[in-house]
């Protein structure tokens, strides 16, 4: 039984790893901001909940006693990561990054009321 | 099923903070259950303040189902992001998708964005200022109508249905 | 077993630490530093569940726990901050 | 390792010094808190590395580390944020009041 | 009660300042009441602990009952008692003179103030070397914030230098009670002073590594040659009140010096005795004489009288630096003197520039002043007491100085000092006859200044005087705590009684 | 104690002018004068102990460990000096009375003449070296303010300040010779250095000391090349001349060198030293006294003149040579008060001192003219008259020495043309001003003064007319008591006005006869001093202090140049220097316990924070990336402490990671978002150099601690933790426990950066920019919808994670600290979300009451130990069983934890909300192009 726990475990355990990995490679090699934001905030969220998930099964294995308490990080995480997507994504857009030419949809993402007014000088142009 | 009441303004909530404190101290000794509740009822009474609108929870079960949608939805498409991201010869097709929104409240708004986000290959990238739509970048789609509506149904009509009505 | 497991995985989270790093240093725009760094503090909570699970220790749990709840803090001061200016207004 | 550690530690000194003797407020305060962080490893590391031995004595286990170091460093940071929160805000006032954030006030600006 | 009576400088303030700080507005006289209270209580337990420490009986208080070397312990010795009782007279002048109006030029001034002089007497009394930063940082926090009291350009300017450069030395504390630590594993400065005694020859260098580079950091709060910069600039720009306090600032980083280095690295440490001699000693010097030209390119009388703060700091610190019970004696008494002489010149200084007008302290020809003579005349004392000019106490704690030195340390000291006190006071002589003597033709204007004003001045300037009526005395009780400091021993079998024994 | 009363009366005597003020002239005059004729009276009153041979001493011990005693002693020499300071003090007084016009603040001016009064006194009666330098300095002091009294006078106030520095500096040299003689000898006492000659004279140091001690003497009496602060001191009013100048101050120095004489005199060092510097001063001041055109100038000048003539005796040293001298010091004392008060008296009457303006007096003034003809003729050593006598054993004794070895015919040769300037110099004196026909009228029309003015001038000059005709009785006395103090013998002498025909006489004679030649011949004679005239010593004392105060500005600008950059590399470079020092001794830098093997995760964290600090550093300029790469560090610092056993501490850095950043960048919007390039290459070169030697020290120190094996106090807390502190985590039991304290101290630092920003924070003006560094605009978009929601979902969330933090702080990784950082970030994150005005509504409390409270708490918490009778902060734990709820524990130091945590909000709040709060009242809402970079604002109460 045992070591039924500690395969499944480990098994998790490097799912959990490689999502993680992938997430960060598709932040590090995916072509333009929007399509890197994905990466990091889905595969990397189910990573690391995989890898709580083994933690939770090894520590049970360990123990003797089933303890879910991990089950908060993800639950947390959960809340705390798309809120981060969102507003970077939301920072992108603020600041027009260039996206990949094949990027489909409507040629300016934000309206006009959302930009703001017309640009001004920048007071503290002098020293930077 | 508990009512709301003056000394128990968001009974769910209460629920849910005292599940989480059983959680956090890994026990459910007698003691911890009396100090959890106390402090899942005092909680909400110091926070009650900063919401602004009650969430009401019209189904419960509902959203335990949905919860568990969304869940399956993460892990399993995940595996398709993980394709797409390390496939190095997928040429992918992103998308900016304007997502109408039936929802009104402030609140089920986030949640749906949030489902959106964490639901791989789309990120909610900005509500509308309006509150009327959703600004949507999905990392690969062929078709953009059929996305839009898959997101209604799977998402923003249930959560409508447990929140909104 | 489990610990070959965790020699696979520690290799797997620190490769994704350092592609996190180069995000970081190369950019090109803020933006993409900040998403490097927020995936960053998401990475380490894996390094301290892989400590955990090597140290045989729930000590450092509530460390983990800390991160996935206020780690996505500092990344929205700063989309703020790149939004608004002013964090607090 | 500790060689290591230590390597690690002057690093961070280094680089934090470096800032501190910048002409412009912000690096200097920059500059202080990533030293305070190099101090932090360092006084912490004054009672010995220890890999698995958190001091807390009802889990039985060989090695505890030194936790006096410990106390001493969150000391430390506290008030290395208290003092870092003010040198901060002091930063913007003088700016304010000179106009600009050279350390030493100067009315004209070179660049 | 007496039991406690050694932690009461420490605890008396802090709930002073509580009471004083829970609301930020409040009834000016409430809070005024309540500061001059508690600082008049702090006065009576500052002489109750002389009293106490004059028999040359160490006593310690281990908080919350931890004995040393495993806890916190307060120590008094006859320094420590002196040092507090010092402070507590610095704080009556200086809080009364606040009372003028002072207190109401900004937010929490009185809070302040009483947490500021719980950091000063903590930093006194602490046996404990990282105690003591942690009394530092209460200190200098608290000064932060008092010098910026009142507001104003030049004070901000003043402090970025002063705050950034003590912000550093702070990082440089940590380090040498870091390696201090590390090298003897001990906090305790008494139990660290025993455990050099059998120090293992390879680490005697770290233990020389922390202890010098605690000496930079004392160095730059006692304001040493080049570490001193911060001080003139901050000191003139603080308010008067706070910039009397500030008398005893320097003389928390000097009396760091005296304790770490008699208590931690006296006789017992073998090789690593009295390491930082040479290097107060030279620098102390040279400290002298750039204080002794400052003094003579001061153009504004506050800037002066902080520069008279470094001649002091340099004389002081010599003292140290000849590390012979003679020497710490004539030190302290000096130090009595100049900090309560230079404090009283401070307020008077603020009062001077009140009554001026316009060009406020600057020495240039200003209108008569209102009380004029009666300024005139403490001025006139104050800069008597401060060029070490008979028949006030610097001419003593001259003497003394001069009278300590032996040997070759004659042929620096002496005319390194004696030309110090002449430029002090050709500096304070030509100052006092532009303020007083070179006014310009008409009547004098201004208001009178207020008694609270008066009272601290005089409160503080009378120490000159006073400290020449009860030279015996003072004197006798400053040989008998330099003795004290020359022979540790009794202090670390105080506060260890089975000394020796885990050896 | 009768010794104690006579120099503690005329010190009584400053108190009364000024206590009396300026009502009364007449009754001031006549109560001060009381102190000092008593004093005369109880100095008469001892002569005839002294006739007995006694020394009179009294002494109290005052300061044993300087060695200073309030000693005094009354001799020969003392008394010969208190006649003279207490005699003429009151003669002074009187002619004060009617000197000073009526508008003159007097009881000022008495004040500081009996101050003067009373320190030239204790001179006189220190039996004690160092009470003598206490005196000597306080005449300087004194005579400060005398020569200043006139301080609307510009002439006044940089005569007073030059006689100051001079005699100041001379009186600081003094101590140093003084110090330096009672060290030799081994005591300050007077009697016991008095019978110290042999030791003296053997101590290598004597020469150095004698110098020493010389510069106090000759700065005091003008002795050359110190002479020049004297005439400008005659800015002071006439009164102040006549005593100081005449028979006081400047005999100061006169009698220490008397005074030492037994001490310290009789090597050739002394005898050269002394006698040549006074035959110098004796001719240079009668030279100049021959031409100066104003009064007082010419007596200041014939003053110096006379000083010199003194010191020469003093230095011949002979006992008939210190007899004359002590005889010239009364006689000088007398003629030359006489002479200043009859200068002050034409002054007075005729509005001049100018001896252009002057003349004919004789016939308006007879009486004065008389008298000052006679004090003139005594000054010029006419015989019959007192100066006769003495300048007649002058001359003997210049035949008589053998001082200059081969040159000894010199010096009665130039004593001789001593004589002479001073004949002509008194001959032109009387002459001009009374019998030569004005040739200008002077300002008033004058006349006799009022006769009780003129009343001290004419005892001074029937004294030297009746000492002049009776020597013997007149000054025998006290003169063989004087020179019995002097000598320590009594000496054998007999005064009379007749010789003999000798060669003194002849010198007397030829001194009178080519004196009037030479009055006569003066205005030849004068184009000789032209080109001396023209160096004016005020002037060149005045530029070189101007020129010193120009260099010392310089100097100290060029050392202290305002730039934090140096301040800190100086900083630097001092801890470098000490760190080296320590670190070189230490052979192999490797302890006994040697290197752990470094594993994987080790080094990823290593080139992680190494990566981040490099970066931060490096990318500087970029201040937010600056601020990422930053955050990289704090993040990694967590994490090693985790790595490393510390729970505590990367729960606590992570919390304050997230706080400072958002702090961090705050105030970042109010400064400029890049820094301008302007260090030279060669400064950050610099810089990094500095920087890198001062971190590799770090590392080295680091690493050889790393590597030793210490046994430190820590077991001791590992034992006890649980025992006496009844937690499990030493962590937390130390900071709540063993080392409270510190943490007390540590709430306290933060609740007072609170306090302190908040007053930083007060009358901010802002600089705000209106758009980001590129010159976007702002988006519109304040409070995103979906951080609003989420800022709501996680505070009930992470409340309950901070309660959970706390409750378990003391046995597990945790503690009030954490959780009032968690609670803190949470409420910012609503600030954040929600803006300032939407939250302040919902937390409506202000926060500074809540961080009092705290560390109220916390500080009850440790008084409430004294209760039971135990020592401030000691803790308790009691185990409690409930029914159903089991066994728990309950500790003092969570009750202190809690105010921890209050603190830590409280002033996490007051911090953060007040800044952003601050911020908000300042950003331009309307046309930002528009609105001005903020007006002074009232002093907002922010919470
Ligand atoms: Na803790
Ligand atoms: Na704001």
């Amino acid at each position: 039984m045992a070591w039924i726990v500690e395969a499944l475990a480990s098994l998790l355990l490097i799912a959990g790893g490689v999502f993680l990995f992938i997430g960060s490679l598709g932040m590090a090699h995916l072509k333009d901001f929007y399509m890197r934001l994905h990466g990091p905030t889905k595969a990397t969220t189910l990573g690391i909940g995989f890898m709580l998930v083994a933690s939770m099964l090894y520590f049970w294995g360990y123990e003797g006693s089933p303890d879910i308490q991990e089950i908060l990080i993800t639950l947390f995480l959960f809340i705390t990561a798309p809120v981060s997507a969102h507003l970077l994504a939301k920072t992108g857009l603020h600041l027009q990054l260039r996206r990949i030419d094949v990027t489909e949809g409507k040629p300016v993402e934000l309206r006009p009321e959302e930009v703001g007014e017309r640009p001004v000088p920048h007071p503290d142009k002098g020293h930077g | 099923m508990i009512k709301p009441r003056s000394w128990l303004p968001t009974p769910v909530l209460s629920i849910l903070l005292l599940l989480v404190w059983l959680l956090l101290v890994r026990s459910v000794a007698f003691g911890q259950i009396v100090l959890g509740s106390a402090l899942a009822v005092a909680i909400p009474l110091a926070t009650y303040r900063f919401w602004d609108a009650e969430p009401r929870i019209g189904r419960p079960l509902k959203l335990l189902r949905f919860a568990l949608r969304v869940l399956k939805d993460i892990v399993i498409a995940n595996f398709e992001v993980a394709y797409l991201i390390s496939n190095p010869w997928r040429k992918l097709r992103p998308h900016f998708i304007e997502y109408p929104l039936m929802l009104e409240e402030r609140f089920t708004i986030t949640l749906l964005a949030s489902t959106i986000s964490l639901t791989p290959g789309t990120v909610s990238a900005n509500l509308r200022m309006d509150g009327k739509s959703l600004l949507i970048h999905a990392l690969d789609v062929d078709d953009e109508e059929a996305l839009i509506e898959q997101i209604r149904k799977r998402y923003e009509q249930p959560l409508k249905e447990i929140y909104e009505c | 077993m489990l610990t070959l497991a965790l020699y696979i995985t520690l290799t797997l989270v620190s490769t994704a630490l350092i592609l996190n790093l180069y995000r970081l240093a190369v950019g090109p725009d803020l933006p993409d530093r900040v998403l490097a760094l927020d995936t960053m503090y998401i990475n380490s909570i894996a390094l301290i569940v892989l400590l955990g699970l090597w140290l045989n220790t729930k000590t450092y749990f509530e460390s983990a726990l800390l991160i996935a709840m206020l780690g996505f803090i500092s990344t929205v001061a700063v989309c703020k901050y790149i939004l608004r200016g002013d964090i607090i207004e | 390792m500790e060689l290591l550690y230590a390597i690690t530690t002057g690093v961070l000194t280094a680089c934090g010094l470096y800032l501190t003797l910048r002409g412009r407020t912000f690096p200097v305060v920059v500059g202080l808190t990533l030293l305070s962080y190099a101090v932090n490893l360092f006084l912490f590391s004054m009672g010995g590395l220890t890999t698995d031995g958190a001091a807390l004595v009802n889990q039985q286990q060989g090695a505890i580390a030194d936790p006096l170091p410990q106390a001493l460093v969150l000391t430390a940071i506290v008030i290395g944020f208290a003092m870092t929160a003010f040198v901060v805000i002091l930063a913007m006032r003088a700016r304010s009041e000179a106009g600009n954030d050279h350390v030493d006030g100067k009315k004209e600006d070179r660049e | 009660m007496t039991q406690h009576l050694i932690v009461l400088p420490v605890v008396l303030p802090l709930i002073a300042g509580i009471l004083l700080l829970y609301q930020r507005q409040g009834i000016v006289r409430y809070k005024r009441i309540v500061s001059i209270v508690s600082t008049a209580l702090l006065l009576l337990v500052s002489i109750g602990l002389v009293n106490q420490a004059a028999s040359g009986e160490i006593t310690y208080y281990a908080l919350g009952d931890w004995q040393p070397p495993f806890g916190i312990a307060l120590v008094l010795d006859r320094l420590s008692a002196m040092m507090v009782l010092l402070t507590s007279v610095l704080a009556v002048g200086a809080v009364v003179y606040a009372c003028a109006g002072d207190d109401e030029k900004g937010s929490n001034f009185h809070g302040l103030f009483q947490w500021q002089l719980m950091g000063i007497n903590g930093a006194f009394l602490t046996g404990d070397l990282f105690n003591l930063f942690v009394f530092f940082e209460v200190l200098l926090l608290a000064s932060y914030a008092l010098l910026l009291h009142g507001g104003g350009k030049a004070r901000i300017q003043a402090s970025v230098h002063y705050v950034v450069l003590n912000l550093a030395g702070s990082s440089l504390f940590l380090i040498g009670v870091g390696v201090l630590y590390g090298a003897t594993g001990t906090l305790n400065m008494a139990d660290m002073a025993q455990r050099l005694a059998e120090l293992p020859p390879e680490r005697e260098g770290l233990v020389t590594a922390g202890a010098l580079i605690l000496l930079v950091v004392f160095g730059l709060k006692a304001a040493i040659l080049p570490l001193y910069f911060w001080l003139p600039r901050a000191y003139a720009n603080a308010p008067a009140p706070v910039a009397a306090l500030f008398a005893i600032m320097t003389k928390v980083g000097i009396y760091a010096i005296l304790r770490v280095y008699s208590l931690i690295f006296g006789d017992q440490a073998g090789s690593l005795t009295a390491l930082e001699q040479p290097w107060v000693w030279w620098f102390a010097l040279a400290t002298l004489a750039i204080a002794g030209v400052s003094v003579l390119a001061a153009k504004d009388l506050r800037l002066l009288v902080a520069y008279l703060v470094l001649v002091s700091v340099g004389t002081l610190l010599a003292g140290i630096g000849m590390r012979t019970p003679e020497a710490v004696s004539a030190l302290l008494y000096y130090l009595i003197h100049t900090t309560l002489v230079t404090g009283g010149l401070f307020l008077l200084a603020d009062m001077i520039g009140a009554q001026r007008g316009k060009p406020g302290t600057r020495l240039v020809k200003g209108r008569p002043l209102v009380q004029g003579q009666w300024l005139a005349l403490a001025f006139f004392i104050g800069a008597i007491a401060v060029a070490g000019l008979p028949p006030l106490s610097g001419a003593l704690g001259k003497a003394l100085m001069l009278n300590a030195a032996e040997g070759m340390q004659r042929l620096w000291l002496w005319p390194l000092l004696l030309l110090a006190g002449l430029s002090s006071l050709i500096a304070l002589s030509r100052a006092g006859s532009t303020l007083f003597w070179r006014s310009q033709r008409g009547t004098a204007t201004g208001k009178k200044l207020p008694r609270e004003q008066w009272f601290g001045v005089i409160w503080l300037l009378s120490a000159a005087p006073l400290l020449v009526i009860f030279a015996g005395p003072v004197s006798h009780y400053t040989a008998a705590a330099a003795e004290q400091l020359a022979n540790p021993l009794p202090l670390i079998e105080a506060l260890m009684p089975d000394a020796g024994d885990n050896s | 104690m009768i010794l104690l009363w006579i120099a503690l009366l005329p010190l009584l005597g400053v108190v009364v002018p000024a206590l009396l003020g300026q009502r009364d002239r007449v009754l001031s005059t006549r109560i001060t004068a009381i102190a000092p004729a008593l004093a005369l009276l109880l100095t008469f009153s001892q002569v005839p102990a002294l006739l007995d041979g006694e020394t009179l001493r009294f002494s109290v011990g005052w300061m044993p460990e300087l060695g200073l005693d309030l000693a005094l002693r009354l001799d020969g020499l003392t008394l010969l000096f208190n006649l003279l300071i207490l005699g003429i003090g009151l003669l002074i007084l009187l002619y004060a009375h009617f000197y000073l016009s009526p508008e003159e603040p007097f009881d000022r001016f008495y004040a500081y003449l009996m101050l003067f009064m009373a320190s030239m006194v204790g001179i006189a009666m220190s039996d004690n070296l160092i009470l003598l330098w206490l005196f000597w300095e306080l005449t300087s002091i004194s005579s400060f303010l005398l020569i200043g009294y006139w301080s609307h006078q510009s002439d006044a106030r940089k005569g007073a300040r030059m006689a100051l520095t001079v005699t100041g500096a001379g009186g600081l040299a003094l101590l140093a010779g003084l110090l330096l003689l009672g060290d030799m000898v081994g005591s300050f006492d007077m009697n016991v250095v008095l019978a110290s000659q042999d030791v003296i004279l053997a101590d290598p140091r004597y020469p150095l000391m004698l110098v020493l001690v010389l510069l106090g003497a000759f700065t005091k009496s003008a002795q050359f090349p110190f002479q020049f602060w004297l005439p400008h001191a005659m800015a002071a009013p006439t009164p102040v001349s006549a005593y100081l100048h005449s028979a006081t101050m400047v005999k100061a120095g006169i009698f220490l060198m008397a005074r030492l004489h037994p001490a310290i005199a009789g090597s050739e060092l002394w005898s050269v030293i002394v006698s040549l510097t006074g035959t110098i001063t004796l001719l240079y001041g009668a030279w100049f006294a021959l031409f100066k055109t104003d009064l007082k100038g010419i007596l200041a000048f014939s003053t110096v003149s006379h000083l010199g003539l003194i010191t020469v005796l003093l230095g011949i040293g002979s006992p008939m040579a210190v007899l004359a001298a002590l005889f010239h010091i009364l006689n000088h004392a007398t003629f030359k008060a006489a002479l200043f008060m009859s200068a002050g008296i034409i002054d007075h009457e005729t509005g001049t001192r100018e001896l252009k303006m002057l003349g004919g007096l004789k016939k308006t003034m007879p009486v004065t003219a008389l008298l000052t003809t006679l004090a003139a003729a005594a000054m010029a050593g006419v015989p019959l008259f007192n100066g006769f006598i003495s300048k007649e054993m002058f001359f003997t004794e210049t035949l008589a020495t053998p001082v200059l070895g081969g040159l000894s015919w010199l010096l009665p040769v130039l004593a001789t043309l001593g004589g002479i300037l001073s004949v002509a110099y008194s001959l032109r004196l009387v002459h001009a001003v009374f019998f030569k026909p004005a040739r200008k009228t002077p300002p008033k029309s004058p006349h006799e003064p009022p006769h009780l003015m003129r009343l001290p001038v004419e005892i001074l000059v029937g004294l030297c007319v009746v000492v002049g005709l009776l020597p013997g009785l007149m000054a025998s006395g006290v003169l063989s008591l004087a020179a019995q103090a002097v000598l320590g013998e009594p000496l054998e002498f007999h005064l009379s006005i007749w010789h003999g025909f000798n060669l003194p006489l002849l010198m007397s004679l030829a001194a009178l006869a080519f004196g009037i030649l030479m009055y006569w011949r003066h205005p030849d004679l004068r184009q000789l001093t032209q080109p001396f005239a023209s160096v004016d010593a005020r002037r060149v004392f005045e530029r070189t202090i101007i020129n010193m105060n120009q260099k010392a500005d310089w100097l100290i600008n060029k050392i202290e140049g305002h730039s934090l950059q140096r301040y800190m590399g100086l900083l630097l470079l001092s801890a470098l220097v000490m760190g080296v020092i320590g670190l070189a001794p230490i052979a192999p830098l490797t302890g006994k316990l040697g290197n752990q093997p470094v594993d994987a995760i080790v080094l990823l964290g290593a080139a992680m924070l190494i990566f981040g600090g490099i970066a931060t550093a490096a990318t500087h300029r970029y201040r937010l990336i600056s601020l990422l790469m930053l955050s990289v560090v704090g993040l990694f610092v967590a994490l090693t402490f985790a790595r490393f056993s510390a729970p505590d501490l990367a729960l606590t850095q992570l919390s304050v990671e997230v706080v400072t950043m958002i702090l961090l960048m705050l105030a970042l919007f109010f400064l400029p978002q890049q820094t301008p390039r302007e260090s030279s290459p060669l400064r950050n070169v610099r810089d990094i150099l500095l920087a890198s030697a001062l971190g590799l020290v770090i590392a080295s120190l680091n690493y050889a601690v790393l590597t030793t094996d210490t046994s430190s106090i820590s077991d001791y807390f590992l034992a006890n933790s649980k025992p006496g502190g009844g937690g499990y985590n030493v962590v937390n039991v130390i900071l709540v426990d063993f080392r409270g304290f510190d943490t007390l101290g540590e709430i306290t630092v933060l609740a007072l950066a609170g306090l302190a920003i908040f007053k930083l924070l007060n009358r901010l003006r802002l600089f705000l920019p209106h758009s980001d560094g590129e010159g976007r605009v702002w988006s519109p978009d304040r409070y995103p919808a979906i951080l609003t929601s989420i800022s709501m979902a996680l505070l009930p969330l992470a409340l309950l994670v901070s309660a959970f933090i706390f409750l378990r702080g003391h046995n597990m990784p945790g503690g009030g600290f954490i959780a009032g950082l968690v609670t803190a970030v949470a409420l910012i994150l609503v600030y954040m979300a929600r803006g300032v005005e939407w939250a302040q509504e919902r937390l409506d409390f202000p926060f500074q009451p809540v961080a009092i409270a705290g560390v109220a708490i916390a500080t009850l918490t440790g008084l409430g130990s004294w209760v039971f009778g135990y020592p401030f902060l000691t803790s308790t734990f009691a185990y409690f069983t409930l029914p159903l709820v089991g066994t728990f524990e309950l500790a003092s130091a969570m009750l202190f934890d809690l105010g921890v945590y209050l603190a830590v909000v409280g002033a996490t709040l007051m911090i953060l909300a007040n800044l952003g709060k601050v911020t908000t009242a300042h950003r331009p809402t309307l046309e930002p192009s528009e609105t001005e970079p903020e007006a002074s604002s009232p002093d907002k109460e922010t919470r």
